[in-house]
């Protein structure tokens, strides 16, 4: 039973050394749900942050030249383990601010439990629930992705606008998919479209052969497709036209992956897929900046989230320096200073010319990867949208959405 | 030199000692039955032979080789077979699969011994394709000491060949079990129809508590009045009930 | 009509035979080895991975690289076997359950390490079906993966009913005991039991991979219909398992099938719940199963 | 300064997770300890618990059923009632049949309650969950209202702990472990069996909704996630493997200790590299697997080894098998 204690002791010794800010060392926590149901998402959505730090700390760092250290914490997906992944992050590390975690529920029960009490500023990537915008969170909560409110709003537009009366919908039943689907449902009627069928769907079923047949039944023109590109989507696209149930499909940004492409291959998708995702300004010049820094660091910036990852990070690097220290309680003022809207524009890679603004003590306004960050009164943005298409290349192309 | 020795053997299952010195022996061509009430030790002392309980003090010997608790697989190849009470056959195999699975530790070709069983019994000839699961009762009893004797043992060891079945096949199963003796299998055979058994038996053993109580030839055995009292129903009829 | 046979029983089918294949493995470890083995799931996990990183690297179709994926996986599955499990053969079986229940997450997570957990492909594309007299549509992979499951089980029922090594397991699904006194060398048939199920998880793995794609958490979402199956057959009973497995298949497909109007008979995300239900009325009304296996 | 009371209210945290998972093990332990039945759907009993107290205590809301606004004490006692009926059901069907058949049950229980909390949006808020719930003493000025929750999850315990403990002495306890040694004597000397298997496998759920309905007051949150078999089932069965099967304050033990080591972990593997410190939350589900295979095998009876003079245990092993 010794090597127990000994395991133990020696955990903790090593946590007591290492513990509290060295020199020079700014600390952001970073939770995700590395392990868990999305794990392959959060993958992308980590590096994105790392990314946005390494931008941060190659232009100059933060403040006097400290390093911004992003401090990794499991939520798994799980509000217990977020729980523990933040107090660990809040007490022990004693960061600054927390960017993340990636699901809505940890980031409800994260909060809730945690940050709100002890007034540390949180920052997520990817939580999308509308109920995190009603929490009474003192000004701490804010999020870089839109409510599922927005999304589900422009999707129905986009959809109506492209002449289609009736869809059929279904989504995976998650905390993101669900939610989103129903603002889809209900603002796609308020235009006078007719949704054929809206049927949940469980993740991970090896086929969706029988759902898909039912939901051909009434003649929908396209699929209104709500789901993560891994656990169903991508099933659900190749079951569709193997048995030719639907060609059109209308997606979320849960779909954006290039993976899509890889599986069910470029021709197949051609003129019959369209993927929206959150943007920013009409050039989308924030993007490509993105796109470009997360290839060269050999990743694939098409993945859902992976762009809000790295925004958080920058934003939470902007909102440091704008406060001036390293101190938690200015975060969540100073965040609502360099989000915009008024300001100079400051793209994802601009880390030089943010630092010098705000040394200047001028106003910053930060044109996300993913989207604008202006927050509105909940913490949340609002957000334009752009769409994806597959591109002449075999790639996905993206353009604003008007 | 005899085939089977036990001698003053102690043990039992966990910390319960049932076997208390019991000692029996089996000379080569013999039939050898013991007898006693419920729960004397006859089945376990059977069993102490083929390893399926740890013996705390004497010994097992097998033609003179020492196999006190040799696990059962590997007395089984030493040339030791061994009938259980109840679960003797595999009933979802075949007659015939079944009694290949008799000769599982043979190396050599088992055909001409798989001929030999079904003269020995010949309805299982007729029903060797059929599940032996749909067997009637003595016809299963046929199965599994067919299963047994395809290894052409040193010794058959027979747990209440009879048990549970109807008069008739009693009288049937013990004209098999002298069939298969005097092609010269020596027998262990323990049993609850005393009267039966003991009149077939060469040599008996009564067990009383785990000890030796009685030990004569058959006949002896019978006529003896004190065993006639205690296992022979004062010398009337064998009761039905053998359980 | 020819919606419910291309929609409905034909997804069914196919998916029933993957679960087949996995409750052999179920069936006989449960019967010979005497527990449920939790990690049976996982097995069919890595021997995808396995398949996938030999696509990586030869390039082959993944039915090609399959048995060598298979090998992988029944060496996986014999050093678990000798290293978690045959140290506790002779402690009460429950503890192999407990032991099982803890391989089943160490396995994933070594998958998860080693492979990432980023989503893979063995078959990327995607393939038309051939309209067959004017409405059956039969995809050709889903023929192949018919084909090959069809393959395997007369590989399986050729050993049993055959060999002497699968007499020998069936004797032991029997009756261990008794397997024993016979002289039957039952650790023989114990690694008999792992290479066959190991191997035939791995097959139904690459078959799932190849109609869907490669994912960490796969095995284990089709743990309990496997378990369900091989309930449903009767432990113990190869064959049912085989039965127990399309049923199931059948089952969870044809539970949306709107036989009333136009709406699902049953709300699609029930559908994993189907084989959990049937498995609780087997257990309530005949818990030896529809081919009378074995009851502990 | 600021260090240490961050040190301090980690702690709190520590101390209040491994006191609800202590409460967890203590549920477990009457079963797999006291009655030797395998639950592998802990996470399920756990979930109806943590949703039975949030649903009547919530204040009203759109999202799901509820506005009861009940007092904390009804959320917990309703949480145990329901989930013992659940398990009175389960255990019905499965009881008599072999421990591994309970196995495959709460597993499939888990799995079927986790699909219902997600398909009945009307009644949980589907996959969103349940948030805002109320959370005892959350009023009182930080740190006093963590000190405050920690206390009520300390009260839980002690109070699970004396109850358990009375009833592992009592006569009822001696013939549950007389039933787990050796069922068949156990029977012949007219015990009900499976009424007593009954009676352990229903007060274990129940304890283990209590532990749900504490976590979800802590958590102020519960979604489907909480049947996640990890965290709330293997876990778990960890804690009590390690702690000490079938002794009460083993099981007490195990939970501190492996939420202390699975929690602090973390700090450690947070300090590897990015790439690595992703990576390493897979070796840390694994050792922890591996620690419990490890005690299975070298050290079946857990750091403190169930305490029963009056039994032999030696031969336990051959007697069971022989009962088989």
């Amino acid at each position: 039973m010794n090597f127990l204690k000994k395991m133990a002791i020696t955990a903790s010794a090593i946590a007591m050394l290492s513990v509290g800010a060295q020199a020079g060392e700014i600390k952001v926590g970073s939770a995700g749900g590395v392990t868990g149901p999305i794990a392959e998402l959060v993958a992308a959505i980590v590096k994105g942050r790392q990314i946005a730090t390494e931008h941060v700390n190659s232009n100059g760092g933060l403040l006097k030249g400290d390093t911004m250290k992003l401090v990794i914490a499991d939520s798994a997906c799980d509000p217990k383990a977020a729980v523990d992944a933040g107090n660990k992050l809040v007490n022990v590390e004693q960061v600054v601010g927390i960017i993340g975690p990636s699901c809505s529920g940890a980031t409800n029960g994260m909060v809730s439990s945690v940050t709100i009490p002890a007034g540390v500023t949180v920052l997520s990537d990817s939580a999308t629930a509308p109920s995190i915008s009603e929490l009474k969170d003192k000004d701490t909560v804010f999020r870089a992705s839109a409510s599922d409110a927005y999304q589900g709003k422009a999707i129905a537009d986009m959809v109506w606008k492209a002449g289609k009366k009736k869809v059929a919908v279904t989504y995976s039943n998650d905390d993101y998919n669900a939610g989103i689907a129903n603002v889809f449902v209900k603002e796609f009627k308020a235009l006078g479209g007719e949704v054929t069928g809206n049927q949940a769907h469980e993740p991970n079923k090896a086929s969706y052969r029988s759902e898909l047949s039912t939901l051909a039944q009434g003649g929908p023109e396209a699929l209104a497709l709500f789901a993560y590109y891994g656990s169903s989507g991508i099933t659900i696209v190749k079951n569709s036209l193997e048995n030719g149930l639907f060609g059109k499909f209308y997606a979320a940004d849960g779909m954006f992956d290039k993976s899509v492409i890889g599986q069910i291959g470029a021709d197949n998708l051609k003129d019959n897929i369209w993927i929206t995702q959150a943007a920013s300004d009409t050039e989308d010049a924030s993007y490509k900046n993105f796109a470009e820094a997360f290839k060269a660091a050999g990743g694939d910036p098409e993945a859902p989230y992976a762009a809000h990852g790295y925004d958080v990070a920058f934003l939470m690097a902007l909102a440091i320096e704008k406060a001036g220290a390293a101190d938690r309680t200015k975060i969540s003022a100073a965040l609502r200073e360099v989000a915009g809207p008024e300001g100079e524009v400051v793209r994802p890679g601009e880390w030089a010319k943010a630092k010098k603004l705000i040394a200047d003590g001028k106003k910053v306004n930060y044109q996300g990867a993913a989207g604008v960050n202006d927050f509105d009164a909940n913490g949340d943005v609002t957000g334009l949208f752009s769409v994806n298409v597959v591109g002449d290349d075999g790639n996905w192309s993206r353009s604003m959405l008007k | 030199m005899s085939v089977i020795e036990l001698q003053s053997v102690y043990g039992g299952y966990g910390d319960t000692e049932i076997l208390h010195g019991v000692s029996l022996k089996v000379d080569p061509g013999e039939i050898v039955v013991v007898i006693g009430p419920n729960g004397a030790g006859k089945s376990t002392a059977m069993k102490s032979v083929f390893g399926l309980l740890s013996l705390t003090k004497g010994q097992v010997l097998l033609d003179g080789e020492d196999i006190t608790n040799t696990p059962p697989e590997k007395v089984v190849r030493k040339g030791v077979c061994y009938v259980p009470q109840t679960e003797n056959i595999f009933p979802s195999l075949t007659v015939e699969e079944n009694l290949e699975m008799g000769a599982y530790v043979r190396e050599d070709d088992f055909k001409p011994r798989l001929n030999e069983i079904y003269e020995l019994f010949p309805p299982l000839a007729e029903k060797r394709k059929q599940s032996a699961g749909t067997l009637s009762g003595g016809q299963r009893q046929m199965v599994a000491m067919g299963k047994a004797l395809m290894l052409e043992p040193r010794i058959l060891l027979l747990d209440e060949p009879t048990a549970g079945l109807s008069p008739k096949f009693r009288g049937e199963i013990f004209s098999i079990v002298k069939k298969i003796n005097s092609i010269g299998t020596p027998i262990l055979m323990v049993e609850q129809n005393a009267k039966q058994a003991l009149s077939i038996a060469d040599h008996g053993y009564v067990l009383v508590d785990g000890q030796n109580k009685f030990f004569g030839s058959g006949q002896d055995l019978l006529d003896d009045p004190e065993v006639a009292e205690m296992f022979l129903g004062g010398g009337k009829a064998v009761p039905e009930a053998s359980v | 009509m020819a919606d419910f046979i291309n929609f409905y029983f034909i997804p069914g089918l196919l998916l029933g035979s993957i679960y087949a294949l996995g409750a052999i493995g179920i069936t006989m470890t449960f019967v010979i080895l005497r527990f449920a083995n939790f990690a049976h799931g996982e097995s069919m996990t890595l021997g995808v991975y396995f398949a996938w990183s030999l696509v990586q690297i030869t390039g082959w179709h993944p039915l090609v690289v399959m048995p060598i994926a298979m090998i992988l996986t029944v060496l996986y599955a014999l050093s678990i076997d000798r290293l978690f499990y045959k140290p506790l053969r002779n402690a009460p079986v429950v503890m192999l359950v407990v032991a099982s229940f803890g391989l089943m997450l160490m396995t994933r997570s070594v998958i998860q390490f080693f492979w990432g957990v980023q989503l893979k492909s063995v078959l990327p594309g995607i393939q038309k079906p051939i309209l067959v007299m004017d409405y059956l549509r039969i995809s050709p992979k889903h023929m192949m993966i018919m084909a090959s499951a069809l393959v395997l089980m007369f590989a399986v029922h050729y050993l049993l009913t055959y060999t002497k090594i699968g007499k020998a397991m069936r004797a032991m699904s029997d009756s261990p005991e008794l397997a024993k006194l016979t002289g039957i060398d039952t650790e023989k048939v114990v690694v008999a039991t792992w290479v066959v199920g190991a191997a035939l998880a791995c097959a139904a793995g690459v078959f799932l991979a190849i109609d869907t794609h490669v994912e960490t958490r796969m095995g284990f979402k089709l743990l309990l219909p496997m378990f369900a199956a091989a309930i449903l057959g009767g432990v113990g009973r190869p064959y049912g398992a085989l039965v127990g497995g399309l049923i199931i298949g059948l089952a969870e497909e044809i539970s949306s099938y709107p036989f009333i109007g136009t709406e699902p008979l049953l709300n699609p995300g029930y559908k994993a719940g189907v084989a959990f239900a049937i498995m609780i009325g087997i257990l309530i009304w005949r818990p030896s199963g529809l081919f009378k296996g074995k009851v502990f | 300064m600021d260090a240490l009371y961050g040190y301090m209210l980690y702690g709190i945290s520590l101390a209040t997770m491994g006191g609800i998972y202590a409460v967890l093990t203590l549920g477990l332990n009457v079963q797999w300890g006291f009655a030797g039945l395998f639950n592998a759907g802990i996470a399920g009993f756990f979930g109806i618990g943590a949703y039975t107290t949030a649903i009547l205590t919530t204040s009203a809301t759109h999202r799901h059923i509820g506005g009861f606004e009940m007092p904390y004490i009804v959320g917990f006692l309703a949480a145990m009632l329901i989930c013992g009926v659940i398990a009175y059901l389960v255990g019905k069907v499965c009881l008599r049949l072999r421990s591994d058949y309970l196995a495959i049950a709460t597993i499939g229980i888990a799995e079927i309650f986790r699909l219902i909390l997600k398909n009945e949006t009307w009644a949980t808020n589907g996959p969103r969950g349940v948030s805002e719930i109320p959370k005892p003493f959350e009023h009182w000025p930080e740190p006093w209202n963590q000190f405050g929750f920690l206390l009520l999850v300390l009260v839980v315990v002690a109070i699970v702990y004396v109850l358990v403990e009375v009833a592992r002495k009592s006569p009822w306890g001696r013939v549950m472990t007389a039933i787990r040694e050796n069922e068949p004597s156990a029977k012949a000397a007219g015990k009900n069996v499976e009424n007593f298997r009954m009676e352990g496998f229903v007060i274990g759920c129940m304890i283990m909704a209590l532990a749900g309905a504490l976590m979800a007051h802590y958590l102020k949150f519960v979604d489907p996630n909480a049947t996640d078999p990890l965290l709330a089932t293997f876990l778990v069965w960890v804690m009590l493997i390690v702690g000490g099967s079938a002794n009460n304050k083993g099981a007490i033990l195990g939970a501190f200790l492996m939420w202390v080591v699975w929690s602090a972990t973390e700090i450690v593997t947070s300090r590897l590299p990015d790439e690595l410190a992703i990576r390493a939350a897979y070796i840390r589900i694994f050792l922890i697997g591996l620690m419990l295979q490890i005690f299975l095998q070298k050290f079946p009876q857990g750091i403190l080894p169930e305490k029963r003079p009056d039994v032999a245990k030696s031969n336990g092993n051959a007697e069971t098998k022989m009962a088989d």
